[in-house]
């Protein structure tokens, strides 16, 4: 992985998610030639979500490329794009419609450079907008990221602050490795501080958030909110909670969760996707293992039902809400 | 012999050293030269009134139905809506060209041919209303649920049509896609098996002119869509959308075609989606103005007035008539969906599985729990 | 879930894992017309594995259905069966060659029921030949069950045994619901006894497949074998090990398995698969939530490694081997 | 103006209102009416007899190439191999109608085609032989990995050959394929994308008549696969598969015109696939030993022989010659593959990232640390 180019421009902005991402994407462009974008509706339309708005204008239909509507074929030519060079940036419009395209990614896009002995990587950044909270209808909510984090090949970023949905793209198209870079949709309208021209974080460090000494909160991506706001009111019933933004689930901050788990002894970890085989499993059994004599409690997971994604007037029952984490914090052992 | 015999009939010969001629005659697969038109020819001379004024009174509630539900997502009644205006010829006769026991195998944007086929209005929109999945029956409605994931309704068409015909019921399957649905390799896997199996399926592709923003020039190099049908080994057919009566006659010969034996059908269907992709799309942004306002003057239903007109056959009665039928339909939509939907969040859980596993029913537990105790604080 | 009916045939035999399979099939088909076997090559060849061998000769290419080359297709096609009343048993060639199924799988399988309030349940068998150890190369050798694991909607089935081929498959086809049903290809060609009359036990229950005091070993399907060996070899190193059969990933029998970890306090889970978010992370994790108190040691696991699955000649570095294992039970610090 | 404008020329009217015609002639779409052969036929005098002797040349190397990999399989020297002994005329003329900066995306079944464009046949046959994925430098050889997700290499060609297009560089890219492949939705998005891109890219699929068990009648009801090429608006070829200087010819011209923007093509080549579909297959179980007989006789060197012999090119010291350059493969493949492989175990984590993980460091040192324990104990 190699670190995207420093910027010089100006001072601090305001601005949404949405525009953050937007920003990157043409910073990286301009920045590097072989940047192309594709996907279905990037071009004149900008995408459904708007962040690839003004890229066709700017660049012009091949840099930014409305394509056919096929997601295997998507991602296929991308790869293809990408072994003569070029470093694509592919949108899925949607979690669940990133599933046509699952054989190019497992079979494919995580397994060339290991097929070729490095000779073909692929540095392919697959945006997908991700998760629940906007009153989607079926196939429009799906977080699917546990299906990314279990292929090894791929590296799995999820940004949950203005700041970091700018640096941590610029990072994952700027990667020679193919990221799946996942979107919290719900947070594309979240409007923030944050700086253009700070130096790009490499991907794979966690961010501690917030800073207390009962537990920690481990999270990432479009949790994160719901993980600060339950902090606040823990206050009010007496614990001090660490909120832990892992920001690349691929590879993972072993070293930095650990640190905090070992300091505080008690993490209960939180995302929306099914909980059975989530990646808050893999985190949890994890840190278990790492920092087992240090836990006065299990790691604990707050997480959506095992349940298909429920329709738009009943998901805030799915998606895990303050209460339903300070229940589980409450549940930290704390008699022991 | 089994019903799949029909692929060994003079088939295995041609690939035999020496074979110079296709095994099929590619010949008769070409859809037609130019779009099938009833209206403003002399066919709708031939097809009989009682049709055409079913068509005429079926596309006037059509279009009423079409406003209504654009009405009540202005009104924040239903989270989105995919409107079918302008493809009303397209929706009623896809309804009307079926059987009682025939299937339909919608997507999000034909649920017009979902109520055409006789579903409450309120049960064809709860999808897109927001309270729960499919609103409707299936298996009595013999309606697949309405189909997001686009195309993949198509190979569920292929696979119910093939199990009816091996079962010797003689029912239909009807798959609606759109133009843009035409790229993904479900719609291709569909069309081949269905062709290999024989299986009585229909393909309706509403070449609406736009996926999303998309246009058609940039979704296809194809002569036609309806060309695509010789790769497969089935017919197909080009025809007028915005033309009830040609739409009825083609989709009717497609579907008794399959019925009787004859195999699958693919029918292009040449349209135009007045509206924007749905409610939440901004069309401005892909597309003039001046190329909407041509497709309006070929509107489905100012062109079936003008064609019946010409045959003395739009009397006051009828028009009437539909206009009353509409605006009841409007009526009964306002109605229905003033009232809230009932919604139990416990029904999260009562469909995962046959039987919930261990986990679900704690986690029902849990929430349970939670709404007890969200109650209680509400007392 | 409604369970086989019970056989009335003769006594024991000895088979193959495939033969019982084989057997399956075939009973399943002559107890109940609308079962319907498809997918590539199962017809006159009985598929590359000869699972299929002789159903088309017996009920017709109808019944077993050699399906044109494409798994969204052949999946597709057999859910529109499956809603017109069938039981469909579907044949996906290899692991990998599943992947493209997977939006027919995650967007309809799995949902179907609950997408129609139980209108539309189902009832199809994915039957996939899953993981490695048969020297095959790239994509015949993938362990692809935590995708299905975490996907909401499907059972997931994994016989270790040939009695278990036999039972478990008939039990899944007459499931309601769709089971993805994994073969261990490794264990296709083991012989053993067993008796096909036995009644069939619904899926969902594990079983311990050898009990001692010291530690459990968990694990399903291609790492049975090893595990029992290593157990074995265990008892050089004075450690007496249980090793629990899981057979049945989803639903998963969290109460067995509590049971036997409360009763030992020491447990290393095993699989092939990549451990990253591997279906050993939420077995672990799931178990540490619920057993925490009675664990002297963390639950450990042994799997594959994080990589694309390795070319033949290297693939027994990649698997879970008896002293990988032992190293394990090592570290579950006995010193305690 | 871009390279994608060609989407734009004259497209857009035809779906207008009104809009009678198709938007492009589907005429010069459809494929040969018979199979393209020069063997045989009087274009045969017209072709160059330098050609001939060399297609003649590569075909003997070929089988003998096929001949050796299938006696190494049956000594436990290769883990598999998918012979294609009798597709040689496909294998041959693919790496000849290549110039050297075009790319090839093989399937399994293509290592002849490799080696035919150079790559030597001991890296050509690393995946088969189990020692390692891909053996030879895909960017080096300019020819992708052998491919087994079938279909899948097709839209990876395709965006190879765009790529090269914007870059105004004039590569083309050549995808094999089988019959059974065609079925597969990559196979449809693959050629859609790269018709509507208008993509330098040539599709040959290699129908051999089955998907290991599946004959084509089962696979397709087509009147050709060639066919499948109209509903993507590219033109579809028909050729004997095994007329080499037929093979040749249509390659050429297909290669050609996608490097002077004519756009993609799709070839049919009818040809069998004489052994079976790998040593691990029995082709006895689906198919007549008469129907292997026939084909044999059509064999591509016989045809080759029979017409260079017509034309007085066959003369001995061409034969000699060839046969000492084939047994001259046949050795050094022997001898290479007599050694065993050096294996290097800790390479199973060097290529998985850039850089490892911490993970993957930690299973890397977990592993030599086994590695350096079994060694003590081996010494
Ligand atoms: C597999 C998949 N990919 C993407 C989408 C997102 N999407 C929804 S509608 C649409 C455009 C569909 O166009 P078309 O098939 O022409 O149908 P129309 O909306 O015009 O009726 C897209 C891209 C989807 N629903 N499914
Ligand atoms: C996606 C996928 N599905 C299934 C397979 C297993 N498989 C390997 S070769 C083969 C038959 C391919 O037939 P065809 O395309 O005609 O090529 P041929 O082997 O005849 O050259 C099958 C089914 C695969 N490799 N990939
Ligand atoms: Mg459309
Ligand atoms: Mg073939």
């Amino acid at each position: 992985m190699t670190t995207a180019p420093a910027r010089s421009a100006a001072a601090t902005r305001t601005s949404t998610m949405a525009q953050a991402l937007n920003t990157a994407l043409h910073d990286a462009m301009k920045a590097d030639p072989t940047v192309h974008v594709m996907g279905e509706d990037v071009g004149q339309l900008g995408g459904v979500f708007r962040i690839t708005d003004g890229l066709t204008a700017e660049f012009g239909p091949e840099r930014c490329l409305d394509t056919p509507l096929a997601e295997a074929g998507i991602l296929g030519t991308a790869i293809g794009m990408a072994m003569y060079g070029l470093r694509p940036v592919v949108e899925m419009q949607f979690d669940a419609f990133a599933y046509p395209a699952m054989e190019q990614l497992f079979s494919h896009v995580a397994k060339m450079r290991n097929r070729t002995a490095g000779k073909l990587p692929l540095p392919i950044t697959i945006r997908v907008p991700f998760g629940g909270g906007i009153g989607g209808v079926e196939h429009h909510s799906d977080a699917s990221e546990a299906y990314y984090t279990h292929t090894a090949g791929l590296h799995v970023v999820t940004p949950a602050t203005v700041a970091d949905a700018y640096g941590l793209l610029r990072a994952s198209i700027a990667s020679d490795d193919p990221v799946v870079f996942l979107e919290p949709k719900r947070l594309y309208w979240g409007k923030s501080e944050w700086d253009p021209t700070a130096p790009v974080e490499p991907i794979g460090k966690a961010v501690l958030r917030r800073t207390g000494r009962s537990a920690v909160l481990i999270t990432y991506g479009p949790s994160l909110p719901v993980c600060l706001e339950a902090a606040e009111a823990a206050k009010a019933e007496g614990w001090d909670l660490s909120v832990l933004d892992l920001r690349t689930l691929v590879p993972f901050d072993e070293e930095t969760a650990c640190e905090v788990v070992r300091s505080v002894g008690r993490a209960v970890v939180v995302h929306e996707a099914t909980g059975f085989g989530g990646a808050g499993a893999e985190i949890a059994a994890r840190l278990t293992e790492k920092c087992f004599h240090h836990l006065a409690a299990p790691v604990l997971r707050v997480t959506g039902f095992d349940i298909p994604y429920p329709p738009p007037m009943l998901e805030h029952h799915h998606l895990p809400g303050v209460d339903r984490i300070l229940d589980a914090v409450a549940r930290l052992q704390w008699e022991d | 012999m089994t019903v799949l015999d029909h692929r060994h009939t003079a088939a295995v010969p041609g690939w035999l050293p020496g074979a110079t001629a296709p095994r099929t005659d590619p010949e008769p697969l070409l859809p037609d030269a130019a779009p099938v038109r009833v209206l403003g020819t002399p066919a709708l001379e031939k097809t009989d009134p009682a049709l055409l004024r079913e068509l005429y009174r079926r596309l006037v509630v059509g279009r009423r139905y079409n406003q209504q539900a654009t009405t009540l997502t202005k009104q924040g009644r239903l989270a989105v809506y995919p409107a079918s205006t302008g493809q009303e010829a397209c929706q009623i006769t896809a309804a009307l060209a079926l059987q009682q026991q025939d299937w339909l195998f919608p997507s999000y944007r034909d649920t017009l041919a979902v109520v055409s086929r006789g579903v409450d209005p309120l049960e064809a929109l709860t999808l897109l209303r927001g309270n729960a999945h499919t609103g409707y029956d299936p298996k009595a409605s013999r309606t697949a649920p309405l189909c997001t994931p686009l195309a993949t309704q198509a190979p569920h068409a292929v696979g119910l049509a093939h199990a009816a015909r091996l079962a010797g019921d003689p029912t239909v399957a009807l798959a609606m896609l759109g133009d843009g649905g035409t790229s993904e390799g479900d719609f291709h896997e569909a069309l081949n098996f269905a062709a290999v199996l024989h299986a009585p399926v229909v393909f309706l592709v509403q070449n609406n002119g736009y996926a999303i923003s998309v246009p058609l020039t940039q979704q296809s190099a194809a002569p036609t869509l309806a060309h695509k049908a010789v790769g497969y080994g089935m017919p197909g057919r080009l025809v007028d959308g915005n033309d009830a009566p040609a739409m009825h006659a083609v989709l009717t010969e497609a579907v008794e075609r399959a019925r009787s034996g004859g195999g699958p059908t693919l029918i292009e269907a040449l349209t135009y989606r007045v509206e924007a992709h749905t409610n939440a799309d901004d069309a401005t942004r892909y597309r003039h103005e001046e190329e909407v306002a041509a497709w309006r003057e070929h509107d489905p239903i100012l062109l079936m007035e003008r064609g019946m007109r010409e045959l003395g056959l739009l009397d006051d009665q009828l028009v009437q008539d539909a206009a009353d039928e509409a605006e009841a339909l409007a009526a009964r939509m306002r109605a229905e969906f003033h009232a809230e939907p009932e919604l139990d969040p416990m029904s999260l859980f009562a469909h995962v599985y046959a039987e919930p596993t261990q986990q679900l029913r704690e986690q029902a537990a849990q929430l349970a729990a939670e709404l007890a105790a969200e109650a209680e604080v509400h007392h």
